[in-house]
């Protein structure tokens, strides 16, 4: 048995997405292409939370717009650091569980509770960045 | 692979039952909301809703099976869900929401099984 | 039975990757990202074409360099576009089958056969575009 | 899924088999080849390369195939390809390159199977 990816260096990318939605199965797909550097516990994790940013961001802040949410992850024996940008104006992040009863408001919780670290940055749009 | 697929039987009087297949996320969620309604149009007692086919669930799926929840109790319906595989099933734990649904024939949830229910 | 994507409108995003070997497979998995508006064979010619384009760019021009490879595509019912750029100096593409004996060159051949059309255009660097 | 593993074992007297899974490409190539090289440490007839288990292939693995068929020859040994599922198998076809290799157990190259060339 040989073969594995377990001596390659770290691997990164940047990717453009439409407020579409498809846009989070998308990113997902590239999350998967890391596989050759992470470890599968990592990748599902990531996999995860950028369904969940990309969600967010095609929903609150994109919808309709061109090329408007940009993934960015980069990834490596270290783990994984992403960050989702998009164009939308600013908010408050929630992360706490929702009441009972209510239909909405998890995938930030779900978030919080599957990253290690994250936070949320304001330049031109949002920036939700988070590390595995 | 963006994929979701729902296929609908009636393993009782008065159960509908949908088996999910793929991904349940933003872009699946409307379809499983509106196949849901379509099967309350009939007298229904239980609904159904399999999960072991499903492949990733996140948030957008989670909201979808709390409406389908609404949607089965004001129709006078139970929700019941049959567990999903491991990667599934932790997003109900992740969300910490595993007490808000039925689980049946699994060990991930109640264990007042689907046979009792439906009768 | 119900579900399945057929009335989705058309999806595309752009992908910044770097000079790095996997960079093919992250393309990859990109393109498979795509699964939800495209027809699975003019999936697997662009899954191919992309990376014979990508292996192009990371050996030939982006060796190393940081986000260098930029993959654009375009899928809908109609079909699938997509262009590999890179910043490397121009080349003139030979898309014959190499003679026999020969152990490289097949990427381009093999694109010109899976592509319904293809070219090249320079303008910083490489643009490789095709259809399926 | 990137993905490219190699099995080897002898399932003859001078024979080395390598089954490949996953995916042939430019990062998965160096590893066929060193691992090729390494087999042909010992004295080898027939090298079979089992694409049974590939799940792809484009020119940079065509590329590592006939390198490794080089190998072989230079070392007294012939490459024997056992054939991939058609999504692999349709690779030779587009890059018009069946013809240059010798397969076998299928029927998409010559017909002289494995058994009688180990022996
Ligand atoms: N990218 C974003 N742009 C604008 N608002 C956002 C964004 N992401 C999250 N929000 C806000 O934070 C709230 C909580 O988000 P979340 O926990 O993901 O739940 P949900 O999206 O289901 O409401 C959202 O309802 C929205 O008001
Ligand atoms: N992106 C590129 N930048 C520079 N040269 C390129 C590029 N793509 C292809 N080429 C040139 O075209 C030739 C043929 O490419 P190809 O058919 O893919 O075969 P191979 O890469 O195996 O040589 C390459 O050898 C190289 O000289």
């Amino acid at each position: 048995m040989s073969g594995g990816p377990s001596t390659q260096p770290a691997l990164s990318f940047e990717l453009r997405l439409p407020g579409h939605s498809l846009a989070p199965a998308l990113a997902r797909a590239c999350v998967d292409g890391l596989a050759g550097v992470c470890a599968p516990e990592r990748l599902a994790a990531a996999r995860l939370i950028v369904s969940e940013l990309v969600t967010n961001a095609v929903i609150h802040a994109s919808k309709g717009l061109p090329q408007s949410v940009v993934v960015e992850l980069s990834a490596g024996e270290a783990g994984i650091a992403g960050v989702v940008r998009d164009e939308g104006p600013p908010f408050e992040a929630r992360a706490e569980l929702p009441d009972r009863g209510s239909i909405g408001g998890f995938g930030l919780h779900i978030v919080d509770r599957t990253a290690t670290e994250w936070g949320i940055t304001h330049q031109v749009g949002n920036a939700v960045w988070f590390k595995v | 692979m963006d994929f979701f697929e729902i296929s609908w039987d009636s393993p009782g009087d008065g159960c509908r039952r949908g088996r999910l297949r793929g991904e349940l996320d933003v872009a699946a969620a409307p379809t499983l909301e509106r196949d849901v309604l379509q099967q309350l149009a009939d007298p229904v007692e239980v609904v159904v809703i399999d999960l072991e086919g499903l492949e990733f669930l996140d948030s957008s799926g989670l909201r979808a099976l709390l409406m389908v929840q609404e949607h089965a109790q004001r129709a006078g319906a139970r929700l019941v869900l049959v567990p999903g595989p491991p990667r599934v099933q932790s997003l109900f734990h992740v969300a910490e929401v595993v007490s808000w649904f039925e689980f049946c024939g699994g060990t991930n949830g109640h264990e007042d099984g689907l046979a009792g229910s439906t009768t």
